[in-house]
Order: C-alpha cells, then structure tokens, then sequence
C-alpha cells in the first residue's frame, strides 16, 4: 500500500517545485530533504550569487560615479557586510518557501532518504511509499581527476560564496556560467582574477558572437582569461597556490576556485540498485520525465541537460501534472531562457547561429546584429553589446541572443517570441517604449523584417 | 473514412493557436474558430490563417 | 506639380521617422526642421531627463551602498559633470540620427515652415510642395493661467535640464510623467521636493494601485507630496518663490517648477488658414492619422492622445506606409507601452482595471497582484512593488502594470502578451529564468492561470 500519490527525493527548485504543483492537484505528497528546502539555488546558486554580483555592481557604479556627475568614492568591499546582505536575502526567501511548503499540506520529512524499492525511500529507517516517486537530488560541484578541493586554497563555488574577505588575487578554472560570475564579482571588489579555459572560448555554450563580446569587455575591465589552455597542476605554497597551464605557464595567486560544471547526486542512494538506468551518474528519462522503473521520475539536475533551477521548476511542474492526469505538453529545452550575470549579461533562448544552419541549411537561415550603440537607454547606462536575432528565411525567429548590462531581463520578451514562434513582423509592427533596452529588441526585428528605423539596413 | 475535425478551441480556453497566430488571424479578418487546425493536437497554424485569406 | 512625395514639418520622432519610413519606401522626401533634428525628445525631453534619472540612480546607489557591503561615500553632485554625460549621449544619438537622415536620402530643409497650400510648406520663401504633407510640429511646455514661466525662477523642464547646479529645494507642479520624474531625480541629488497635485493622486493616468505604491514609496523616500490640492499662485522672494496652494498653504522654495502637461505646437503655422480641423489647438485626425485636408497628415505630440515618442514612431512609420500603399493596420494606443522613469518605475500596458471593467463588466475582469517580496532578485535589489494583471474571465490579458525598481524594462514581454492577446495560460505554461525580475511576469501569469508556483492562491 502506498503512504502518498507522490514522494519526492530531495526539496531543491526541481523537487519543491513538483511538491508544490502536486499538492495543488490534490495529490498527497512526501518532500524528502537532508538539509534546507530550497537546495542549491537558494542557498548556494542562483540568489547568493546574484545577491553577490548585484553588490559587485554597487561597488562598479560607486567607482565609475564620476563619469556620471556623481562625486563618490569606493572605499572598499565590506565582506561582512556582503556577506549580511546576502544572507539576509536568502533567509527572507527561505522563510517565504518554508511558508509556501506549508502552507501547501505537504509532508516534509527532514533526512537522507535512499531508494530502497521502485517506489519506496528509506529515511532514517523509515520507509515511504509512493505511487510515484521523483528523484531531485541534485547535483555538486565537480573537480577534475588529481585536482583536490581542499575548501580552503582550493575551493569550489560554495566556499567561494562564504569566503569573509576579498580575495587579492584568485585563479578561476572554467569560463563556463559559474566561473565568469565569479571572475567579475571579484573583479569588481578588486580581485586580481585570471580564468583558465580549456575550451577556446568564454561561456562557450553561447552562441559565438556572445563570447566574442564578453571576452572583448573583459579584457577592457582588465579581467585576465587564458582560452584554450587546459589546466595542468596546482602547487599550495606559502601564499597561496602555484597553477600550471597547458605550454607550462604558472600563474600565482591566493586561491584557486574550481568551476568546472556540476556532477549530479546519484551515488549510494539506491538508484542503481533498484535499476534505474543511467549514464555517467546522470538519470536517463524520457521527454516525459519517466525514468525505466515504473513509477520513477526524475527532475532538475541529475536528468541531462541544462542545470538551470528553472529547469528544475518546469520539470518537477510537469511531473507533477503528468501524475494529475493532465497530460502536459513535454517542455522545450531550447525554449528555456539561459542568463549568464557577468558583467556584461549575457542572455539566450533558441538556437545559437551555429545550430540553426546544421539544423536548417546555412541558406535558410538569416541573423541580424544590433549593436547597443544605438540604444538610447544602453548609451545612457553607457553599456556595449548587442541584440542579434536567428531567424529563419521567410520564417521565424529561432535565436535571440544578447550582451551588455542589464540585457538580462530582456529575455522575458525574447522568450516569447521564440516559444511562441514568432515572426520578425509580428514583432515589428509593435512599438517599443523609448527609451528602454528592450527597444534594442524591437530595432532588431524592424531590421530583421526589412524594416530598419535607428539602424542601417 | 472522414476523420471528425480536432475542436479548434479548448474548453473555456483560447483558440488552439499560439498569440502571434491569434494577432495574425485577427488582423487578417480571420476567424479562428471557423478554422481546422492542421498543426500538432489540431492547433492552428500560421498556414491556416493566410490560406483562410488568400485566394484558393 | 510636386516637389515631393511626401513633406514633412517637423523633424522630432514622429517626422523623422516618417522620412527615413518612406525614403526606404522609394518616396522622395523632405522633412523641414527650425531647430535640430530630434526634437524634443532626443534634446529636451526622454534622453536626457533618463539621463539625469540615471545619474540619479548612481547617486542613490552611492548612498546605500553600506547596505550591500560596500564602502562608498556619496560626496556630493557636480551638476556640471552630470550636464556633460548628459550631453555626451545626447550629442552621440544626435550624430548617429543626422547619419541616418543623410544616409537615407531624405532632404532635409532647414528653417521655419508655414502651411501655404493644402500641401505646400513655405520655407524663408521657398515653396516646398509634397504629394503629401505630414504635420509633425510637435509640443512645447504649458502652463496655467496667470502663472508666468520666466525660466529662471519658474521653470518648465527643458530649463531644468540647464540647471547648472542642484537646486537647496524645488516645488513642483504637476504630479504627472514628467512632475514624478523631476521629483525622483531631484530628491536623489539632495534637493528637498514638494509636488503639488490638482487630482487626487499622483500619475494619476495610471492604475490605482500605481499610484499608491509610487506614493507609499516616495513618502519612504522623503518625496513631499499634495495631492487634490489645486495651485493658487506663486510670489517671488529673494530666496526664490513661495508657492499657495488650495487652502491657503505656503511653501518656499528656491525654484518652482511647472510640468502640467504639453501643448501643440499648432498656432501660426497656417493650419487654421489651410482648415485643418482642430480641437483645442490639437490637429483632429481619423484612426489613419487622416485630416480633414485631403493629402494632409498629422503625427505626434499635435495628435490627442498619449504624448510618446514612440507612439511619434509608430504614426510616422504608418503614415509612410499609407502613403507608400502598404495599407497598415492602424495603431491601437492601448497597445503602446508607457514607463516613467521615476524610483520605482512604474510600466503598464493596456487597460487599467477600473477601465477595463467599465469595458468588460466587473464580472468578467479577474485580477491579480504579485507582490514583489517573493521575487528574489527585486529582493537582490532591495525594490518593492508588483506585478498586477488585468485578463477577462476565460480570456487574454488586457492589462499588466508594475512598480518597482527597473521594471520598465519587464514592458517588452508585457506589450508582446497585451498586443497577442494572450491568455494567462499561454504565458504561465513557459518557464522564466531565475532569478530574474520578468519571473515576476511568469509568476503572476501563473498565478492568474490558477496554477500559482512562489504565490499563494
Ligand atoms: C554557484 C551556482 C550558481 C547558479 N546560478 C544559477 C542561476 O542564476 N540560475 C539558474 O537557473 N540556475 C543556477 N544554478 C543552478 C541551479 O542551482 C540548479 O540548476 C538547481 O538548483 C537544480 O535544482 P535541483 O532540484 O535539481 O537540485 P538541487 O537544488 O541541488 O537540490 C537537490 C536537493 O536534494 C537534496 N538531497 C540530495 N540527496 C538527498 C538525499 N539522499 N536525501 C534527501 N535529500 C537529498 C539536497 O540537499 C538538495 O537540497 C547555479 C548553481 C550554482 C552552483
Ligand atoms: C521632459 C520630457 C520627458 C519626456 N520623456 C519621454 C520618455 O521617456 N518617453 C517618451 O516616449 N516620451 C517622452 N517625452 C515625450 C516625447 O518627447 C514626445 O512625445 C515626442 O518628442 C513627440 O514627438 P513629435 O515628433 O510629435 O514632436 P517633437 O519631438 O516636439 O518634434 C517637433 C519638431 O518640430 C519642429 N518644429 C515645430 N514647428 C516647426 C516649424 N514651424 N517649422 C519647422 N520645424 C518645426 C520642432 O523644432 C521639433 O524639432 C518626454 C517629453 C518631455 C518634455
């Protein structure tokens, strides 16, 4: 007999997310967690990042103030205070969750639970039944073969965000989403930074024009990056650590933080013992989120993919639905809105250039490029970049892909026109508001359609 | 045999049709709900509407 | 015989984008301008008042940096530094839209035009006659009966842009778009405000409970405030001006300044004597932007109705297209997006809910408000607000407004969502990226679907 419709393994974005939808479907629901309700995301992703390079942004427009008439100066970082701040954030959205959760009649069991059969979890020596279980355990930061993080010389992003003072000089291995939000915080408090890449290129999941662009504005802003130069070894020495690259370069510096992608939470909980199939540790579902076991789910980070927390919400929405009987649309991954928060933004949904022609035809595709230097609000936030659209030939636009400050929230319009399937004329025959960024947007497929207003043709 | 046209509009919901489409067809003077949807679970595509318009 | 395809009088945003519209369109052009092209909007108006509010922001970021851990002192204003960064990104988008005009062909007439002829414009004597001619003369400043604007101790806005130092204290008329945006930007640099208000609440052509946050928040502030207090008369004084108001209150300041609104630019430029139909001096016109004077247009500030640049866009743009017989849709101005710029901004689209019910029926309008507390990165910013939607029952969104700040950028997902008609569900089955403000958006989407995620029901 089953003690719930639903029992969810793990109470981060992905799990919390399906607990929430499924209690509203009237479904009975046991949420699982060994530590806070909220995981990785609230308490050592998205917000606490964010909340850091938001002060990060502070400390940049306090030193640039005087190009903008203002009379101030940066007389440092306060990591204490950053840190406070920060914490305060987090701990008033965990209040609200925990609020949501309970308000929600959901049974939260605190512990680490292990699949024990198909359906049931084991949680301190007490067995929970479901007709459905979902896994959302999750995922850690990974370190590469040899390379030991120590948490103190050699860290990982959760001891990047709990350091009590600024670093003077850090190296930052990965220039993936984690590693160019650290390297521009920490720029930005003052941090020497070097990135080390392996790949040739800066957040190279983006579209190519992206990491031109971010990589040109770094080197501006002085943050130093090494592409295409695998890492080699690390040395502690009295100071700090001793990196080798690839070509026998060392670089000194007082730490060495390790982002080189998330692993996901699989081992030793059961999963493979109850036969669930998997690759490289990842759990392998269908696009219904049905893994090979009968019953079992699993969402967020461990399902391969993109590891982003909204991801997570969609996924553990939809499995929750699907339990319901309401048969969801399967979610489009391309449609998922990706953020990088460096300074610049980075921002996409659909398609990079690249993928478009291989999916395509290089002929049936056509891109656009506008350049912020047309865009009064962009000129005034004194930001460069661009708004470059993927469309397809007497078609729709497949790629929006954006760099510059603040571009960020431009991706909720951008979204829609992708998701939606948007025409560049269903878009240009609306007028955006002057002056905003967005404009930059709505420029673009004015072009994109044939008809250019604050650009050349 | 004939197949019994997909119901264009889901119950109390819109049309079967995403926005932009919906836009089109209302700007075109087409209605929706006189259409059968040759796109996915019957939803309305972009095709339906201009062929709706143009002459056959 | 003609000259021209089209002639344009006036080269602010609606006649400038008319001519660069129809000079693609293959139409020969000519836009006659007295002063620079641009008009109001480029050098007294939405430039360089965001620029003073981004300044503004600088300041006030300065000015709570403590709060996120950062040490910075706000030390004071140079009102002359703020002048030359204004300046400077005026003077950019300046020379980039004199490129545009040249590179599109368009011939550009200086001086001052009359209407001659139905569809003659005199130029210091030179006829310039157009197939078609498009009035686009624009707005200038008003004021109030017996209230004499000597732009030195009673100013209207485009003094306050040559302010060369921050005014001790300023009373401020008008608690409209440009009132609000004067106050924020003001208060920020140490100016002590007072706004007075004739209607009862301060952007007063926004949804109510807009207008309370702004107040709510301004009164956080320190922005003073009366509202349903009409103005009486205003004494110069040594120190400046001292301000009755209805009740017989007093307040001195050093400046007072007049925004109540804009007023055509129509008087003595041969409209009447060509009969061009006016109404209180605003050029009448048919949903084509058609006069009554056959070949005749108007655009812009001259038109009633919504004083926007980008709503001057979008009629020049059709009246090109009208004549160039693509036969446009005609513009639906509820569908054009408004922001003010002041801290919070406030953005809307559509309907109001007040108006919407009249339109509707209350029984068939359902709202909802997402307060911005559960937003984590409005919480990473430390803004307060909310995201209100306005949708009928079983039917499209037809209004979204916000508060908060930088939620004016979240207006190009509302527009797209307003002007698509698309239903809460079309919007709340795609996920938002997290943690972003246009989550917000998402949210309030889901909520209103009945499905809600960080919201209670
Ligand atoms: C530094 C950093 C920044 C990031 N920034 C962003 C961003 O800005 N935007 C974005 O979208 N994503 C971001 N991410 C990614 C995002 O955090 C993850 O995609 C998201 O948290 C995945 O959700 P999840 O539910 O799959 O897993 P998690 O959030 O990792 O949650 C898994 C939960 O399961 C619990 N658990 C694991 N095993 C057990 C067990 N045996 N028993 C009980 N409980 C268990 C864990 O304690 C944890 O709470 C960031 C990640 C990092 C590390
Ligand atoms: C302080 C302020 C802030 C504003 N902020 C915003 C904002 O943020 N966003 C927004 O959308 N709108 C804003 N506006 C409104 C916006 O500026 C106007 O809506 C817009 O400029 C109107 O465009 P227009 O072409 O109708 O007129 P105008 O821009 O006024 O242009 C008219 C042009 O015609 C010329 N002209 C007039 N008479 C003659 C003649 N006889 N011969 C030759 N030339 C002539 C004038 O010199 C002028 O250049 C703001 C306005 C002000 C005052």
């Amino acid at each position: 007999m089953s003690d719930y419709d639903v029992v969810i393994l793990g109470g981060g974005s992905g799990g919390y997310a399906c607990a929430l939808r499924a209690s509203q479907l009237g479904l009975s629901v046991a949420l699982i967690e060994k530590d806070k309700v909220g995981g990785t995301c609230l308490h050592r992703g998205c917000i606490p990042t964010k909340a850091l390079l938001h002060a990060a942004e502070v400390a940049d427009s306090a030193r640039e103030s005087e190009q903008f008439g203002v009379i101030a100066e940066l007389a440092g970082i306060d990591m204490n205070g950053v840190n406070s701040y920060k914490d305060g954030v987090v701990d008033k959205l965990y209040k609200g969750l925990q609020g949501l959760i309970k308000a929600a009649k959901v049974d939260y069991i605190e512990g680490t639970g292990k699949l024990v059969a198909p359906t049931t979890v084991e949680v301190d020596g007490r067995r929970v039944t479901g007709k459905n279980v979902v896994l959302a355990t999750g995922s850690y930061s990974k370190t590469i073969p040899g390379l030991d993080v120590d948490g103190v010389k050699v860290i990982a992003s959760e001891h990047a965000l709990r350091l009590d003072r600024v670093p003077k000089s850090a190296v930052i291995l990965g220039g993936g989403v984690i590693g160019v939000e650290f390297a521009s915080a920490w720029h930005s408090f003052g941090t020497e930074v070097t990135i080390v890449e392996a790949l040739p290129r800066l957040v190279a999941a983006e579209d190519a024009d992206c990491s031109k662009q971010v990589e040109r504005t770094f080197r501006k802003r002085g943050i130093k990056f090494k592409t295409g130069k695998p890492f080699e070894s690390v040395k502690h020495t009295d100071a700090g650590v001793t990196v080798t690259i690839a070509g026998g370069e060392t670089i000194e510096a007082e730490l060495l933080l390790v982002a080189v992608g998330r692993g996901p939470v699989t081992q030793g909980i059961g999963y493979e013992e109850q036969g669930v199939a998997m690759d490289r540790g990842f759990v392998l579902t269908d696009e219904r989120l049905r893994t090979n076991v009968a019953g079992v789910f699993a969402v967020g980070d461990i399902v391969p993919g993109m590891q982003l927390a909204h991801r997570g919400f969609a996924q553990g929405i939809f499995v929750a639905e699907e339990i319901g009987g309401l048969n969801p649309k399967p979610i489009d991954e391309a449609g998922i809105p990706r953020v990088t928060y460096c300074e610049p933004e980075v921002a996409s949904v659909g398609l990079t250039e690249e993928k478009a022609k291989e999916q395509y035809g290089a002929d049936k595709i056509k891109t656009y490029n506008y350049n912020l230097g047309g865009n009064g609000k962009s000129q005034i936030l004194k930001t460069q970049g661009f708004v470059k659209l993927v469309g397809v030939v007497d078609g729709p636009v497949v790629g929006v892909h954006m760099v510059g400050s603040r571009v960020g929230e431009l991706i909720g319009e951008a979204q829609l026109i992708y998701n939606w399937e948007a025409f560049p004329s269903d878009v240009a025959q609306l007028v955006h508001m002057h002056p905003t960024q967005n404009e930059a947007l709505g420029e673009a497929h004015l072009a994109l359609a044939g008809k250019p207003l604050h650009a050349h043709a | 045999a004939p197949v019994a046209p997909v119901a264009p509009v889901a119950s109390g919901g819109p049309a079967l049709a995403k926005p932009p489409v919906r836009k089109l067809a209302k700007d075109l003077g087409v209605d929706l709900h006189a259409l059968v949807g040759t796109g996915p679970n019957g939803s309305i595509t972009r095709e339906d509407v201009t062929g709706a318009v143009a002459p056959v």
